[in-house]
């Protein structure tokens, strides 16, 4: 095979294989995967969010049935480790947010940590903003 | 396709800009372009200063060139650095159109620094990493050049002679172990310089002379090889380099008594640190190279230097610079210093000892790069055309790679150009026999007792003895009988490794054989010279002799030692005078 | 010509998902997982609740949030399921199943909250 | 560490590969002295001058900045001529080549796949007209220099391949410093090939292999970010595909 202008043509390379399980051999590539693995928490709450409004769409009966089912040993033990994992999520995703973004005001760049510093002051907000919202 | 138009040994700065120089000059021409290294881990990436060329109001020509004729001891051919002055701006200017990241003023224009034994700032930098990115910038423009084939980590062990003129050479692809003719028109040699002759240096393992040697054994004489530079600030133990820009800044050197010592040795009087004027250039630290490196031996004779784990010391202090400069300016001093020394510059002083840089000398070339040797060109610290004369200024070498090898790449594809066709025959036998004479000699040869390590130690040692810093010609006698007799024993040296895949082993003992050749030619040019001037300091001769060595020097390989003889410097308006330094403020 | 690839559709998804769920999630989950069951926190009652979905802007909040979730989740879960997999080659059933959840999954939310 | 007579020694475990003899590669243990101021390349440069003249490595400037002499240590890619012994004692030091590559010989590994992608994405300005010489030089002030400085400090010294796992299973992936790169010449204020190398960039082998491992980054020795280049073109691709599909008519083709 050509490649532009190199040339490969040396007959005794040794190809060492990728290992399969290559993820848990660094514990950063485990928090990789990790982090990856938060989109389970992430679709798991959106289908329940989605349930908990059709049941206060069905009535109060199905509302009631569902929030009995939200006390089970059951749920409340998904629901500890998911808000684990999302919250994993929004550290990662606000961490590594200035790497993506670059901002400019005039002819400055606008410095990682002011980006990040952003990024958790609107969390705070938002979280705040959807407290009151449900319980006031 | 073995047969090209022009082949260019070296991967370097001068390699990279006369390989660029070929094809624009006819983009029809085909050039090889062979390193040992891939291009970009060539040595110019370790400079740091930066590259010198006058673009400043306050700045003159005249000035350019008068600071390097006396910085060079009158040794300097004069028509060619003027040449090379007025042309240095327009270089650094195309190298900034390809993408150079220069540092700049704020209004966008390409600042500049002061440098050692300059009367103006006439630096450009890129921070203190300019070769690095001189390099780079040089080799990815390299690539858009269609014409430049690339032979990456070939190793070139002979130049090819036919018919009277240089066509080609034969070289080891270090993959494969096969060794091919690479054949040209003409030739340019631009393999950089030998440090590593010498056992603490500033150069990385690739700068072991062998251009000098291939052109030397072609009969091509190397020229003015006495002269090596020391650059008065290396770290102790491994010799790596705290660039010249740190004093440019303002950093000062201090022996163990925190005592400016620079003063004791006609460099000027010292400025505080505060002074709006520090620091003057021309005058103490900012003196030229040779002076600073032999104004830290007479310290370390009155017992003023500071005793370290690797040998006395004394202090470049930066501190007064405060963090800030120093990590705008002078970031990767602040890196190495921390790796490698395990001090902070901020808050510590940088202990630094004299340490052999640059090889004034080299192949003997005109002010177009070529040599004796028809259709043989060379460039780059590998030549010697000379503008560096007995002592070369600081960051005149970087712009010499850009100057030189454009000049060498235009006139090595013109002469391509009226050349015949290759003829590739005998030019394959040679090489039939070159690698034959590789492999008897290194790869099937039985018994052998000598180490490659034990001949290049020793080799090192004696350089440092006898051609070092000072020298007289007792010292200079032991160290020309010495490296006759390392030549006789590595006749029996012998090899761990017989493979041809990337045989390193190999690659070694063939540099070492062409250092064994540059070190003989540097020995031999520096006993003949019974005179001191520039870098080249004889106790035994401490004056300078106008009368009978206001001369090149050229050593010819000879069956034993080599021939040494004498050709004119090129004086035209600047009439041999005193070096002054320090008297600037007086005037 | 080389193609460019259609990735930054998929990708851009990903992004809007991953912002809304690292904003209100931990929240949300917190408080309807954990807080309100567990009471920590009084749950407010179904009346109010009722009240609050009645609301459109909300619903279209709800909806929104919920589909970028799972687009979210979509994207990243195909790629997880490639690198941690080695299964670049099963390249478009694994799309297909990835991004067509999150597709049926979207036209399911948002016909159930128009309906509330 | 052990201690044979006064002198402390570190004993390295040396991966070796001579493609003529063997098939497969093993390992050398090789006992060294542990010395303050060595690092893993004066370790192995001990080894060639007086244990084994065969072993086999690249290196040049041992400060840091040539590139060649990156390896494993311990299953970390490293710059030998930057990494203490003493770091790593007491205990050995498993040395071996750069991983994800293939392996020529001993600790060398094949450069091609790199060379040629580097080339590939065009690292050099592109201008409609050239500015001649006598004009002097373009004007870029500092705020300008400092949009891509970052990305210009790449040493090519393959570490953050090394660190990637998507480059091991997919090496058709650009990779990390070949696009660190291309973002170095996107952003310079005297560039105009961004359009050009969007072609080569927004492929299915660009960017968008790439799932922000951002290992790359952390074991780069220079600082480069590659990990935050790709992440930032990301962003551009995607308004740039955005803008192609609602807008067609602002794009050039
Ligand atoms: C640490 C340091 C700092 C410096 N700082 C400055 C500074 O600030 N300013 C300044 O002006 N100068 C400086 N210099 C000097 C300057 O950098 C060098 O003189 C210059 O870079 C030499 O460039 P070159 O192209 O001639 O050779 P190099 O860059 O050394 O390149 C030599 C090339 O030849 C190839 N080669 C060698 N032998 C063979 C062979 N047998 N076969 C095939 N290829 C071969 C190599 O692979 C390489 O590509 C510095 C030098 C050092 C060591
Ligand atoms: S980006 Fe960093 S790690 Fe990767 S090659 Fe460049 S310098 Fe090395
Ligand atoms: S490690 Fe690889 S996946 Fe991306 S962020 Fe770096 S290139
Ligand atoms: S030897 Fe040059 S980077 Fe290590």
């Amino acid at each position: 095979m050509t490649y532009g202008r190199y040339q490969k043509y040396h007959p005794w390379l040794y190809e060492p294989r990728f290992p399969i399980l290559w993820w848990i051999k660094k514990w950063a590539y485990i928090r990789f995967i990790l982090r990856e693995m938060t989109s389970l928490a992430v679709v798991f709450y959106a289908v329940v969010l989605l349930l908990y409004v059709n049941a206060v769409s069905d009535g109060p009966e199905a509302f009631a049935a569902f929030t009995a089912w939200l006390k089970s040993p059951l749920s409340i033990s998904l629901h500890a480790v998911a808000f684990f994992f999302l919250v994993f999520h929004s550290i990662t995703w606000f961490n590594l947010a200035p790497k993506a973004m670059v901002i400019h005001i005039g002819a400055k760049k606008v410095s990682g940590s002011v980006i990040l510093a952003m990024n958790y002051l609107t969390w705070v907000v938002v979280t705040v903003g959807l407290f009151w919202l449900l319980t006031f | 396709m073995p047969v090209h138009d022009v082949v260019i040994v070296g991967g370097g700065g001068a390699g990279l800009r006369a390989a660029i120089a070929v094809t624009e000059t006819d983009p029809s021409l085909e050039v090889a372009l062979v390193s040992k290294v891939y291009p970009m881990r060539s040595h110019t990436v370790a400079a740091e200063g930066g590259a010198a060329a006058v673009i400043k109001d306050h700045d003159s020509f005249e000035n350019h060139i008068f600071d390097t004729i006396s910085g060079g001891d009158w040794l300097v051919d004069q028509d060619a650095i003027e040449l090379f002055v007025n042309e240095a701006p327009n270089e650094l200017v195309q190298l900034e159109h390809w993408g150079c990241p220069w540092s700049r003023e704020p209004d966008g224009k390409v600042a500049v620094r002061p440098f050692g034994g300059m009367k103006k700032e006439r630096t450009w930098y890129a921070a203190d990493k300019t070769g690095f990115h001189m390099l780079h910038s040089l080799f990815q423009t390299s690539l858009k050049y269609p014409g430049i084939v690339p032979y990456d980590e070939w190793f070139a062990t002979t130049l090819l002679i036919h018919d009277g003129r240089c066509q080609g050479v034969a070289a080891l692809e270090q993959r494969t172990g096969r060794v091919e003719v690479i054949a040209g028109r003409s030739v340019i040699i631009c393999t950089g310089g030998a440090g590593k002759v010498y056992p603490f240096t500033t150069n990385g393992a690739i700068k072991t002379g062998d251009g000098m040697s291939m052109a030397y054994r072609a009969g091509v004489p190397l020229k003015d090889m006495e002269f090596v530079q020391y650059h008065p600030t290396g770290l102790p133990g491994t010799g790596i380099l705290i660039t010249e820009a740190a004093r440019g800044e303002g950093g000062i050197l201090v022996n163990s008594d925190g005592y400016r010592y620079l003063q004791d040795y006609n460099l000027g009087q010292p400025l505080d640190v505060s002074d709006s004027n520090h620091p003057v250039k021309k005058s103490m630290e900012l003196g030229p190279r040779d002076r600073l490196s032999q104004a830290f031996i007479h310290e370390q004779r009155k017992g003023r230097t500071i005793k370290g784990k690797f040998g006395d010391v004394v202090y470049l202090d930066v501190r007064h610079l405060g963090e800030k400069i120093i990590d705008q300016k002078i970031p990767f001093v602040r890196e190495l210093a921390s790796k490698y020394a395990g001090i902070d510059p901020v808050h510590e002083p940088i202990p630094v000892r004299p340490v052999l840089h640059y090889f004034m000398g080299g192949i003997d070339t005109d002010k177009t790069g070529s040599t004796s040797l028809p259709g043989l060109y060379a460039a780059g610290e590998v030549a010697c055309v000379s503008i560096n004369g007995a002592n070369r200024l600081g960051s005149n070498s970087l712009t010499e790679l850009l100057v030189f090898g454009a000049r060498a790449g235009r006139a090595a594809a013109q002469f391509a150009l009226e050349q015949s066709p290759t003829e590739l025959a005998p030019l394959r036998k040679q090489v039939v026999d070159e690698d034959e004479r590789i492999t008897k000699s290194y790869l099937t040869k039985e018994g052998g007792t000598e180490r490659i390590s034990t001949i290049r130690t020793e080799m090192r040692d004696t350089m440092e003895d006898g051609a070092g810093i000072y020298r007289s010609e007792e010292g200079l006698k032991n160290t020309c009988n010495k490296l006759a007799e390392l030549r006789d024993r590595f006749s029996n040296i012998s090899l761990d490794d017989r493979s041809l895949t990337y045989n390193t082993e190999l690659i070694s003992v063939l540099e070492l054989d062409a250092m064994l050749d540059v070190a003989e030619a540097v020995a031999h040019s520096a006993r003949a010279r019974k005179e001191s001037r520039g870098s080249h300091q004889r106790t035994d001769h401490p004056v300078r002799d106008d009368d009978s060595y206001l001369m090149h020097s050229m050593a010819y390989k000879g069956d034993g030692a080599p021939k040494i003889d004498y050709k004119d410097v090129v004086i035209t308006r600047w009439p041999p005078g005193e070096r002054v330094y320090g008297q600037e403020q007086a005037e | 010509m080389v193609k460019r690839s259609n990735e930054p559709f998929w990708w851009a998804l990903f992004g809007a998902g991953g912002v809304v769920a690292a904003l209100c999630l931990p929240a949300l989950l917190f408080m309807t997982g954990v807080a309100f069951p567990l009471e920590w926190l009084a749950a407010p009652d179904y009346e109010s609740l009722y009240g609050l979905f009645e609301n459109p802007l909300v619903r279209l909040a709800i909806l929104a949030i919920v589909s970028l979730s799972a687009f979210h989740w979509a994207h990243r879960f195909r790629f997880t399921l490639y690198d941690g997999l080695h299964i670049k080659h099963l390249n478009a059933p694994v799309a297909l199943f990835c991004y067509g959840s999150a597709i049926a999954f979207t036209g399911f939310a948002a016909l159930s909250l128009y309906t509330f | 560490m052990s201690n044979s007579g006064l002198q402390p020694t570190i004993d390295l475990e040396v991966y070796r590969y001579r493609p003529e003899q063997q098939a497969e590669p093993t390992y050398d243990t090789f006992t060294v002295p542990l010395r303050d101021e060595w690092v893993i390349l004066d370790a192995l440069n001990y080894i060639k001058d007086e244990l084994d003249g065969s072993l086999s490595y690249r290196w040049s400037c041992r400060m840091g900045v040539c590139g060649s002499c990156g390896m494993m240590a311990n299953g970390e890619p490293v710059l030998t001529c930057a990494a203490f012994l003493k770091s790593y004692a007491p205990g050995s030091i498993r040395v071996e080549p750069l991983a994800n590559f293939p392996v020529a010989r001993d600790l060398i590994i094949s450069m091609d796949d790199f060379m040629e992608k580097m080339n590939r994405i065009q690292p050099w300005i592109i201008t409609d007209e050239e500015k001649p010489l006598e004009e002097g030089e373009y004007l870029q002030t500092p705020d300008q220099v400092d949009e891509y400085k970052q990305f210009s400090m790449c040493i090519n010294c393959l570490l953050c391949y090394s660190a990637c796992p998507i480059y091991g299973m997919e090496p058709s992936f650009i990779g990390p410093a070949a696009i660190a790169l291309a973002q170095r010449y996107n952003l310079d204020s005297r560039d105009h090939g961004q359009e050009t190398r969007m072609d080569i960039l927004s492929t299915d082998d660009g960017i968008w292999q790439c799932t922000f491992v951002g290992e790359c980054s952390e074991v780069c020795p220079e600082n480069v970010d590659p990990a935050g280049a790709i992440q930032r073109y990301k962003v551009t691709s995607t308004n740039d595909w955005w803008k192609s599909k609602l807008l067609p008519w602002t794009s050039k083709q």
